[in-house]
C-alpha cells in the first residue's frame, strides 16, 4: 500500500506551486487555471484522508464531489466575468482591473 | 506479470478493432455504392474490390504529410494522439460476452462516457493549431454539436442503469430478460439520434460540412496524421454501435448462437442501418441541430428519466409493462401529433 | 521506502502531475497552458483510482477535463489572441511570489515528512457505485440539493451577463 | 493482485499500447513518405486562394453559454449516476430528492430558452 504521506507531500507540493501561479500570474484565466490545481491539491488530501484514516465513513469524498461541483460553476462565471470586462476594458492584466477602486 | 498480460490483451484487441474497422470500410463503401445504384471499388483483389481498404492504407502511408508553416507544431502533432488513445481505451471496456471482457468494471458505462469527453478537446486541438479559420471554426462546430448531444446520452444512459440498478455493462445485459429497447422506446431513440449525432455523420455532418467550411477541424491535417482522425471517427462508431446493442437490445444474449457471435451480429446490423440513414439524409440546418438538441431530445431523455424512475418505485411489481404501455403510447401520440400538423 | 506496483504508478503520476503544474505556472503561451492543465487534470484521476475512489476518479475526468477545459477554451475564443499572448503574463511580484510559496512549502514540509498518521489498519477495498450513492443520498441530501440551486444560481449569473454582451 | 487494480492496470496499459500504436503509425509514415516543402504548400489552405485575415475570427458570446450549459448538466448527470444505482433500495425519499433537482436544473433550462439564447448564431 502506498503511504499516506505521500499523497499529502504530493498534494502539498501541488497547492504550493498553485499558490505561486496566484501570485505571480496576471492574466486572468491563467491566475483561474491556478485556482483549479491548489483546488486539485485540496480534493486529493481529502480522498486520501478519508481512505486512509475513516475507510468507512466517506466524509472526505462528499467534501471533494461537492468541491468539484461548486469548482465547476466557480469557473463558469469566473470566466463570464472575465470575459465581460474583457470586452469593456480590452484586457485580461489582473492589475489592470480596478473599477472596484472607485 | 499483469503487466505482460495487458499488453498483450491491448495488442489483442487493436488487431481486433483493426480487423473490424477494414471490414466496416469496405462494407460501407459498398453499401453507399449500392445504394446510389453503383458499384463502388470493384478492381483492387479482384473480388469485390475487396483490398480497397489495405491499398487506401499503403495510399495515406506514402503520402506527404504537411504541417502548415504558422501553425503551433506542437499540439498539432499532439492533438491526433488526444482523439485516438482515449476512444480506444474506451474500448476495452465493451464485453463480448459475460465473461469475455478486458476492463470490467463497476462503473463502466460512466468510464466510456467519461473518456468521450477528450474527444472534442482533441477537436479544438487540432483546429486552432493548424492557424485556419475554417479549421477553427470547423472545430468549434464541432465541440458545440458534440456537446450538444453528450448530454441526452449520458442522461438515456442513466435511465439504463436505473432498470439495472448498476453501471456495470455486464449487469445490464444479465439483467434484460426483454430488450431494453422494448421497455424504453423513448431512451432508445434518443439514443440512436445523440450516437449519430456523436459521431458527426451526415445527416448530422455539420462539422465537417465539405460544401460550407472545406472539411472541418482536420482541414489542414494529411497523409497519416489524418488519417488517424479517420481511423478514431471508426473506433468510437464501434463502440457507439456495442453501446447501442448493450443496453438496448440485449447486447450478447440470443438464442442458440454463441454469445459473441450474437453481439458482433447485433453490432454489424446497427452498422448497416446507421451507414443507411448516412447515405439517405441531407443535412441538417445548424439551427435546426441545435433545437433538436437541446429542445427535444434533452427533454425527452430527462422524461424518460423521470417515468422510469416513478413508474419503478410506485408500480414496484408490474413496472416493465406500465413503463413499455406509457413510453409506446407517447412515442405513437407524437407520432401522430408530428403527422398532423406537417400535412 | 516500499516498492511496489501501485507505489510506481503514483511517483510516476505524481512527478506528471507536478511537472505539468510547474509548466502552467510558468509558460507564456496560454493556449499550451491549458492543455497542459487538462493533462495534469486527468492524471489526478489517476491518483484517485490509486485511493480506491474510482467515481470520483470518473467524475474528475467527465467534470473538469471534460466541461471546465471545454469552458475554458471556448471562453478563450472569445478574447482576442493578444489578450493571452503578447502581454507579459508574469506580474513584477514574481520574486516575492516564490519566496511567500517557497516559505509555505517548507513549512509544510517540516510539518508534514517526520509526521505518523494514525492510519486505519484495514486494506483498501473500492469503493463501489452503490455504496457511494447509498450515502450520498441519505447522509447528505440538503448540500445535494444545495449544488442544484448554486449551478442555477451559476447560469442565471451567465446569462445576464450574456445578454448585456448582446446589447 | 486485486481484480480492481487489474482492471486499472489493463487500463494504463490500453493507454501505453494505443499511445505506441499511434506513435509508430506515425514513425512509419515519417519514412516512407515524401518530403519536398515549399512556402505555398505550408500556407493555411484557403481553396488555393490567397489567405487574407488572421485565423481568430470573434465569436459569439453564445458559444460560451452553450459550454456552460453542458457543463452545468454534466454535473447533473455525474451525480444522476449513483443515484440510479440506489434509488430503487432508497424508496420514495430519494425519487422526490432527485425530481427537485432536477427540476431546479430545468428551471436554468427553460430559463435559457425564453431567454433566447438556445439559438445558434
Amino acid at each position: 500500500m502506498i503511504p499516506l504521506n505521500y499523497f499529502v507531500i504530493f498534494s502539498a507540493i501541488l497547492f504550493s506551486i498553485g499558490m505561486y501561479g496566484v501570485l505571480a500570474r496576471r492574466n486572468a484565466i491563467l491566475l483561474l487555471l491556478s485556482v483549479e490545481l491548489m483546488l486539485n491539491a485540496v480534493n486529493v488530501n481529502f480522498v486520501a484522508f478519508s481512505r486512509y484514516i475513516t475507510p468507512h465513513t466517506i466524509v472526505g469524498l462528499m467534501y471533494t464531489i461537492f468541491a468539484m461541483a461548486s469548482g465547476a460553476a466557480e469557473i463558469g462565471v469566473g470566466l463570464a466575468i472575465i470575459v465581460t470586462i474583457y470586452r469593456g476594458k480590452q484586457t485580461l492584466n489582473v492589475d489592470e482591473i480596478d473599477m472596484l477602486k472607485w | 506479470m499483469g503487466l505482460l498480460i495487458g499488453i498483450g490483451l491491448a495488442l489483442l484487441v487493436i488487431v481486433l478493432v483493426l480487423t473490424h474497422i477494414i471490414v466496416f470500410i469496405w462494407c460501407e463503401l459498398k453499401i453507399f455504392a449500392h445504394i446510389m445504384d453503383r458499384y463502388g471499388p470493384i478492381e483492387t483483389g479482384k473480388f469485390h474490390g475487396v483490398l480497397q481498404p489495405f491499398a487506401d492504407v499503403l495510399k495515406l502511408m506514402n503520402k506527404e504529410d504537411t504541417v502548415p508553416g504558422a501553425s503551433d507544431r506542437l499540439i498539432f502533432k499532439v492533438a491526433p494522439f488526444v482523439v485516438f488513445v482515449p476512444a480506444f481505451m474506451a474500448i476495452g471496456a465493451i464485453p463480448l460476452s459475460a465473461t469475455l471482457v478486458v476492463i470490467n468494471l463497476d462503473i463502466g458505462a460512466f468510464y466510456i462516457i467519461a473518456l468521450s469527453a477528450f474527444t472534442f478537446v482533441g477537436m479544438i486541438m487540432a483546429g486552432w493549431s493548424s492557424f485556419n479559420k475554417y479549421s477553427l471554426l470547423g472545430a468549434f462546430r464541432a465541440a458545440g454539436q458534440l456537446l450538444s448531444y453528450e448530454l441526452p446520452f449520458g442522461l438515456t444512459i442513466a435511465g439504463v442503469a436505473m432498470m439495472a440498478s448498476s453501471l456495470n455493462l455486464i449487469t445490464i445485459v444479465n439483467k434484460q430478460v426483454v430488450p431494453n429497447a422494448f421497455i424504453q422506446p423513448i431512451g432508445f431513440l434518443v439514443f440512436v439520434i445523440a450516437a449519430e449525432a456523436e459521431l458527426s455523420r451526415s445527416p448530422f455532418d455539420i462539422p465537417h460540412a465539405e460544401s460550407e467550411i472545406i472539411a472541418g477541424y482536420h482541414i489542414e491535417y494529411s497523409g497519416m496524421r489524418w488519417a488517424l482522425f479517420y481511423l478514431a471517427e471508426y473506433v468510437s462508431l464501434i463502440i457507439l454501435c456495442s453501446m447501442t446493442a448493450l443496453l438496448f437490445l440485449g447486447g450478447f444474449k440470443g438464442p442458440i448462437l454463441p454469445p459473441p457471435v450474437w453481439f458482433l451480429l447485433k453490432v454489424y446490423v446497427l452498422f448497416f442501418i446507421l451507414a443507411w440513414i448516412r447515405i439517405t439524409f441531407p443535412r441538417v440546418r445548424p439551427d435546426q441541430l441545435m433545437d433538436l438538441g437541446w429542445k427535444v431530445l434533452l427533454p425527452a431523455s430527462l422524461l424518460n428519466i423521470v417515468l422510469t424512475a416513478s413508474i419503478i418505485i410506485l408500480l414496484p411489481d408490474i413496472w416493465p409493462v406500465a413503463l413499455a404501455v406509457t413510453e409506446f403510447t407517447i412515442v405513437i401520440a407524437t407520432l401522430i401529433y408530428l403527422g398532423r400538423t406537417r400535412r | 521506502m516500499t516498492v511496489n506496483g501501485p507505489t510506481i504508478a503514483f511517483l510516476i503520476l505524481a512527478s506528471l502531475i507536478l511537472s505539468a503544474a510547474v509548466y502552467i505556472v510558468t509558460t507564456r503561451n496560454i493556449m499550451h497552458a491549458v492543455f497542459v492543465h487538462l493533462l495534469a487534470l486527468s492524471s489526478v484521476s489517476g491518483i484517485y483510482i490509486l485511493l480506491y475512489a474510482q467515481f470520483i476518479a470518473a467524475m474528475q475526468v467527465l467534470i473538469y477535463a471534460g466541461a471546465v477545459t471545454t469552458m475554458v477554451l471556448f471562453a478563450l475564443m472569445l478574447v482576442k489572441p493578444k489578450a493571452g499572448m503578447e502581454i507579459a503574463l508574469d506580474n513584477q511580484q514574481k520574486g516575492m511570489a516564490f519566496a511567500t510559496a517557497g516559505v509555505f512549502l517548507s513549512v509544510l514540509l517540516v510539518v508534514l515528512v517526520p509526521k505518523v498518521w494514525a492510519t486505519s489498519q484495514e486494506k483498501l477495498t473500492p469503493l463501489t457505485v452503490a455504496k457511494f450513492g447509498k450515502i450520498l443520498f441519505t447522509k447528505y441530501v440538503l448540500p445535494f440539493e444545495m449544488i442544484s440551486v448554486l449551478l442555477l444560481v451559476a447560469l442565471i449569473g451567465v446569462l445576464v451577463l450574456a445578454s448585456k454582451e448582446e446589447e | 493482485m486485486s481484480e480492481y487494480l487489474s482492471a486499472y492496470l489493463n487500463v494504463a496499459m490500453f493507454a501505453v499500447v494505443a499511445f505506441c500504436f499511434v506513435a509508430i503509425l506515425l514513425g512509419v509514415s515519417a519514412v516512407v513518405r515524401p518530403k519536398k516543402e515549399n512556402p505555398v504548400k505550408l500556407e493555411p489552405y484557403e481553396c488555393g486562394m490567397v489567405p487574407f485575415g488572421g485565423a481568430w475570427s470573434q465569436f459569439n458570446v453564445r458559444f460560451y453559454v452553450f459550454a456552460l450549459l453542458f457543463l452545468i448538466f454534466d454535473v447533473e448527470i455525474a451525480f444522476l449516476y449513483p443515484w440510479a444505482t440506489v434509488f430503487r433500495e432508497l424508496g420514495i425519499t430519494s425519487l422526490i430528492e432527485m425530481l427537485v433537482f432536477i427540476f431546479i436544473l430545468l428551471l436554468g433550462l427553460v430559463y435559457a430558452w425564453k431567454k433566447g439564447v438556445l439559438k445558434w448564431v
